[in-house]
């Protein structure tokens, strides 16, 4: 047994533990429970006390962290679920398959809840595209998202991609599904009423996503390889249907609680649920619907085929259910009943395969608070200092650069193989600031983004943090939307290496620290450890995923500039602050300095302000400054307006940190000038800096600092290098 | 000049949701006759080459590195010689 | 005048046509499930666009066995009025009840985008409300809407009249820039000879409110309506 | 029990996109030498029948009717006796 436990990855004293918690030694299908269970993936091992310090109530949240997805109410018994989740090493591996499957997960986590998905997000991240193998991940994972959401009808509306060398090995490939229903659509994943029946459906179960590495025991040593393929495919058509289905029977009143399988499939859902229930199952792996022949026990369990669900019909109801499945032409099982004596009994036929105390797989899992250590590299690069940095010599050169850059470049690549606007109601698609969906019978909006830079997290984790989240909330404002709560996909390196422990606390902290002062708690989110390639780990990567509510659609606002004569104004104060921005890492290629400052005071003060004035219809156009700083902001909103802009401002600070510094807290934002006073009374009641910086119009790009012309670009060729960047990447 | 009809297939064990809703399909059709169905696809490469040794070696390095996917694909050729 | 919206497993735009039909346009509208055999009261049928049986094969080839293709086809036999909407549209080619077949875009990625469309063909049921020439800003979004015909055929669609829509410029320009997906002679939409059923790849309903950015759709459904209301004729 | 490997292509004429772009990957990597691809799906249906000639039947009407789309593909098959 010593070297059994050992090839499953558990160590010696949690071994220890289960022999404890079972009272004698665990046969093997009982140890390979163990070890799914209380592997990093599915008990959180490593991270359960610092994500418990995150902010997670608030009187919109009906649902925090612990059920498949987080529930927020929006009003007229209306509510929101919505999840982030990673699927980095699947996709890593095949990133057709492993996308497709990432997203097949999400959308099951928030249809579980008795939610309708509405909408589908994702936030990608890859090595530079200069390299074949990327680009080819890069291909890959872009149209195995395409595919699966495209399939099921879900429209893909927003999302992310950035492109840094450390994430060449390890692409980070995050799903976020958000959904809707009414309060009393509600579902959880629990097991309950003894006698029950437990059912399997969806699609048969097969040896997909076994693992290998895990399972290299001598006992399976003479199954071949070509037996266990550890990539599932993914069937969305199959989903579709078991969405449908799901959908219905919440409806019927027929279920009490039900759970995808993810990770762990059987195993895992079951434990869950009975947890949940206070309650037991028993289970017999031979009703299980297959797909192969000669599973053994523990592959039933831990298969991770796509596609299934874990449902508890009330007893007597079963009829109704069959119904329901045999109109989407569904397979259902009955593989078992609830118990009430808290243990989880695997028969196979007559036969006990394994009995384990349900608690014993999901709350009696060790936890862990590794050594964290300020990692050294810090102070070598936080030492840079931009200031010291030549002048460019031509700033319109420079702005080209950045929009030509990758992660600054339009993703119009990626998103328009997306079907963003299946369901009819995407108000604002991707290329804005957030994307907004209308809610049918109502004139409400929800406001979706995704956020994270990661480059500000590389340099200090703490502030990166505190501004994935500030920033995914100003997205959400300049589309009008008040922001609600927050999902959050925590992708970073090896946690047993303190370093990368250290930019995992601090990066919670920064983001809590952010949550509080917004009013933004956190009700769902996922952790993706070990992002590691030979050693080396990928930027820490805090992804948040937020959703707000546009409470009045006639109040939407998108960032595109709208008609000659407008006037631009910036809301907040450039700062000079040239660390961890594009223009050093782009044009110097240094991934240097210190991240820009964040006081949330005045973080609020901007969001609010500008939430009002969008709200009282003064601005008919808003772009937060990010990646790029205030010269790539206007350069957008010009693009996307199709019409040009002529920014002049005079300031002490030096050209190219007026332009290209990414101080944080600011909003470009164009009024009519009739409205310049209305929005000068808004921006007093806040407190906020509003500075007229310039007007829209023409076709060029002009941008005057300290009465020196320092960039004129045409609109077209601004546009074109934007636009055309990564297609021209790929060929 | 040689031709490779090459045929790609997806590994057993891999799921194939299209092959099942043919077979599903088929089924419906009152073809209850059919026991299963796997897809999978078809190519016809034609090529240049000094003779049919080096044509092989290309053959199988492009199917290797480009027309089959070793995650989840095998794949099987036939090479002939056709006039050009 | 009552719609029917046919709805196979995995119809996306199912919903979608039902609420553009039943909100915006105010007319009755019900969904028929594609094992229905009855479909007796109807005006006028549609097929919505999604991926019915998953596109596995072919697209449209295993949606066209589905029992109620059979009333379909003897509802267009008698004259009724069909609308295949993207996967819609596939469904009608591979039932022989348009001519023609799909292949993937030339792309070979999906495409979701706002396309223009010149209407080449103002005189049918579905058109009338439109002027020869009119461009309509419509959505596409589709991963194989690239028609094909051959020659000959094409030849004999333009003979007929048959060529609803193609796609142009914001100008009218039908060039193979503005084809999203390489189809023959920039085709985006034709009906059968006796023009009754038309069958497009872009999505009309996707664009018949101004909150989603434009109403252009709207004119295929009053067409529809406005033909059915003159009973049967072209006012 | 019979299996027919069945083999579907774009007709001669119908020009192929995906096997152009298979084709300009290939010369890309390369393989110069290449001068045409063309790809289609390859099917393994396994089916039990009386005979043969039944087996034979089935598979072509399957074909026919559903498997490959007679205005732009062309189907071959062979077919074989196989252990159940
Ligand atoms: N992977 C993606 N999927 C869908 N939309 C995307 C994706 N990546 C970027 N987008 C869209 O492109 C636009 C620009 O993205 P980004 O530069 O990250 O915006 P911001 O800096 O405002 O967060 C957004 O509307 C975003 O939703
Ligand atoms: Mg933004």
């Amino acid at each position: 047994m010593a070297k059994l436990f050992q090839e499953m990855g558990l160590l010696a004293s949690e071994y220890e533990k289960i022999v404890k918690l079972m009272g004698r030694e665990p046969n093997y299908t009982e140890l390979s429970m163990f070890s799914v269970m209380w592997s990093e993936h599915c008990s959180y091992k490593h991270s359960r006390p610092v994500l418990g310090t995150f902010p997670t109530t608030g009187p919109q949240v009906l649902q925090g962290p612990g059920e498949n997805a987080g529930v927020v109410d929006i009003g007229d018994n209306q509510a929101v679920a919505f999840k982030i989740e990673s699927h980095n090493h699947p996709s890593a591996i095949e990133p057709f398959q492993g996308a497709a499957t990432g997203v097949g997960g999400i959308i099951r986590d928030v249809f579980t809840m008795g939610a309708r998905p509405i909408a589908l997000l994702n936030s990608l991240r890859f090595g530079s595209l200069d390299n074949d193998r990327v680009k080819y991940l890069f291909d890959g994972v872009v149209s195995g998202i395409s595919w699966y959401g495209n399939c099921i009808g879900i429209p893909t509306v927003a999302g992310e991609v950035y492109f840094n060398d450390s994430y060449a090995g390890n692409p980070l490939v995050n799903a976020m599904c958000v959904g809707l229903l009414n309060h009393d659509e509600l579902k959880k994943g629990v097991a309950s009423g003894i006698g029950n029946p437990v059912m399997v459906i969806g699609a048969r179960t097969g040896r997909d996503g076994i693992h290998g590495a895990t399972f290299a025991s001598e006992e399976l040593s003479d199954k071949s390889e070509e037996k266990r393929p550890s990539v599932q495919v993914g069937d969305p058509f199959m989903e579709k249907l078991l969405l449908e289905a799901c959908l219905e029977l919440i409806r019927s009143g027929a279920v009490i609680g039900m759970q995808d399988m993810g990770a762990a499939g059987l195993i895992s859902s079951s434990c869950e649920m009975a947890t949940r229930g206070g309650s037991g199952m028993v289970m017999d792996v031979a009703e299980v619907p297959r797909r192969e022949e000669g599973m053994e026990p523990y592959e039933v369990l831990l298969s991770e085929s796509q596609e299934r669900m874990l449902v508890i019909p009330r007893k007597g109801k079963e009829q109704i259910v069959e119904e329901i499945f045999n109109k989407w032409g569904l397979e259902a099982a009955v593989i078992g009943h609830v118990t009430d004596d808290g243990m989880l009994t695997i028969m196979e036929g007559d036969k006990i395969a394994a009995q384990v105390p349900a608690t014993a797989l999901t709350e009696e899992c060790p936890v862990y608070r590794p050594e964290a250590k300020e990692p050294e590299y810090l102070s070598r690069v936080n030492a840079f200092s931009p200031e010291d940095l030549p002048l460019p010599k031509d700033c319109s050169e420079v702005l080209l650069s950045l929009l030509a850059s990758p992660s600054i470049a339009s993703k119009e690549w990626v998103y328009r193989q997306y079907d963003y606007m299946v369901r009819t109601n995407t108000v604002i698609g991707p290329g804005s600031d957030a994307a907004i969906l209308r809610v049918k019978g109502t004139n409400k909006g929800i406001a979706v983004t995704t956020d994270c830079n990661s480059l500000y997290c590389y340099l200090d984790p703490f502030t990166g943090g505190a501004i994935a989240v500030a920033e995914a909330a100003r997205n959400l404002v300049c589309s009008g939307a008040k922001p609600l709560a927050v999902t959050d996909c925590l992708n970073f390196g090896n946690p047993e290496k303190p370093e990368i422990y250290w930019q995992f606390k601090e990066a919670v902290a920064g983001m809590s620290e952010a949550c509080k002062r917004l009013s933004t708690p956190v009700v769902s989110g996922n952790v993706s450890f070990y992002n590691e390639t030979n050693g080396g780990s990928v930027y820490p990567t805090p992804v948040v995923g937020m959703v707000g509510l546009v409470e009045d659609l006639n109040h939407r606002c998108s960032m595109d500039f709208k008609e000659e004569g407008h006037l631009m104004f910036l809301l907040g104060q450039t700062k000079s602050e040239l660390g961890g921005s594009q223009y050093l890492s782009v044009i110097h290629g240094k991934d240097m300095g210190k991240t820009p400052s964040l006081d949330l005071d005045t973080e609020a003060a901007v969001q609010e302000c500008c939430l009002e004035a969008i709200k009282k219809g003064i601005v008919v156009s808003a772009h937060d400054c990010a990646e790029g700083g205030l010269a790539v902001a206007a350069a957008e909103s010009a693009i996307s307006g199709g019409i040009g802009c002529s920014v002049n401002i005079n300031t002490e600070l030096a050209s190219h940190e007026l332009l290209f510094s990414e101080s944080q807290s600011r909003i470009i934002i164009t009024v009519a000038p009739k409205d310049v006073e209305k929005l000068m009374t808004t921006a007093n009641k806040f407190g906020v800096i509003c500075e007229e910086i310039g007007t829209v119009g023409g076709s060029t790009i002009e941008m005057t600092v300290s009465e020196k012309l320092q960039i004129s670009v045409s609109l077209e060729i601004a546009a074109s290098t934007w636009r055309e960047a990564i297609a021209c990447k790929l060929t | 000049m040689y031709q490779a009809k090459i045929k790609v297939t997806l590994k057993k064990g891999v799921l194939d949701p299209q092959g099942s809703a043919v077979q599903r399909s088929l089924r419906a059709l009152d073809y209850g006759e059919v026991t299963s169905v796997r897809i999978g696809k078809y190519m016809e490469v034609n090529l240049e080459a000094s003779n049919k040794e080096t044509a092989e070696e290309q053959v199988k390095e492009m199917c290797q590195r480009l027309l089959a996917n070793p995650v989840i694909e095998d794949y099987t050729y036939n090479l002939v010689e056709v006039k050009s | 005048m009552k719609f029917g919206v046919v709805v196979f497993p995995g119809s996306n735009c199912d919903t979608d046509v039902k609420y553009a039909i039943e909100t915006v346009l105010k007319q009755p509208v019900d969904y028929l499930w594609h094992q229905e055999g009855d479909i007796a009261g109807y005006d006028c049928l549609v097929l919505p666009g999604g991926f019915s049986f998953g596109d596995y094969l072919r697209i449209g080839a295993i949606a066209r066995f589905s029992p109620i293709m059979k009333s379909v086809e003897q509802f267009a036999g008698n004259g009724g009025l069909v609308v295949g909407i993207c996967n819609g549209f596939q469904i009608l080619l591979e039932a022989g009840l348009l001519p023609g077949a799909m292949k993937m875009n030339d792309s070979l990625q999906f495409r979701c985008q706002d396309a223009y469309l010149k209407v080449e063909n103002n005189e049918t049921a579905f058109t009338n409300k439109m002027m020869p020439g009119n461009i309509l800003r419509v959505p596409v979004a589709h991963g194989e809407g690239n028609y094909y015909a051959d020659e000959s055929m094409v030849a004999e669609l333009e003979r007929n009249g048959q060529i609803v829509f193609r796609y142009s410029s914001s100008k009218g320009a039908v060039v193979p820039e503005a084809n999203p997906n390489g189809s023959t002679a920039n085709i985006a939409g034709v009906i059968n000879k006796e023009g009754n059923v038309l069958g497009m790849m872009p999505h009309p309903e996707r664009c018949a409110e101004t909150l989603l950015g434009g109403e252009d759709g709207k004119l295929i459904f009053e067409s529809i309506i406005d033909w059915h209301q003159g009973g049967g004729k072209l006012g």
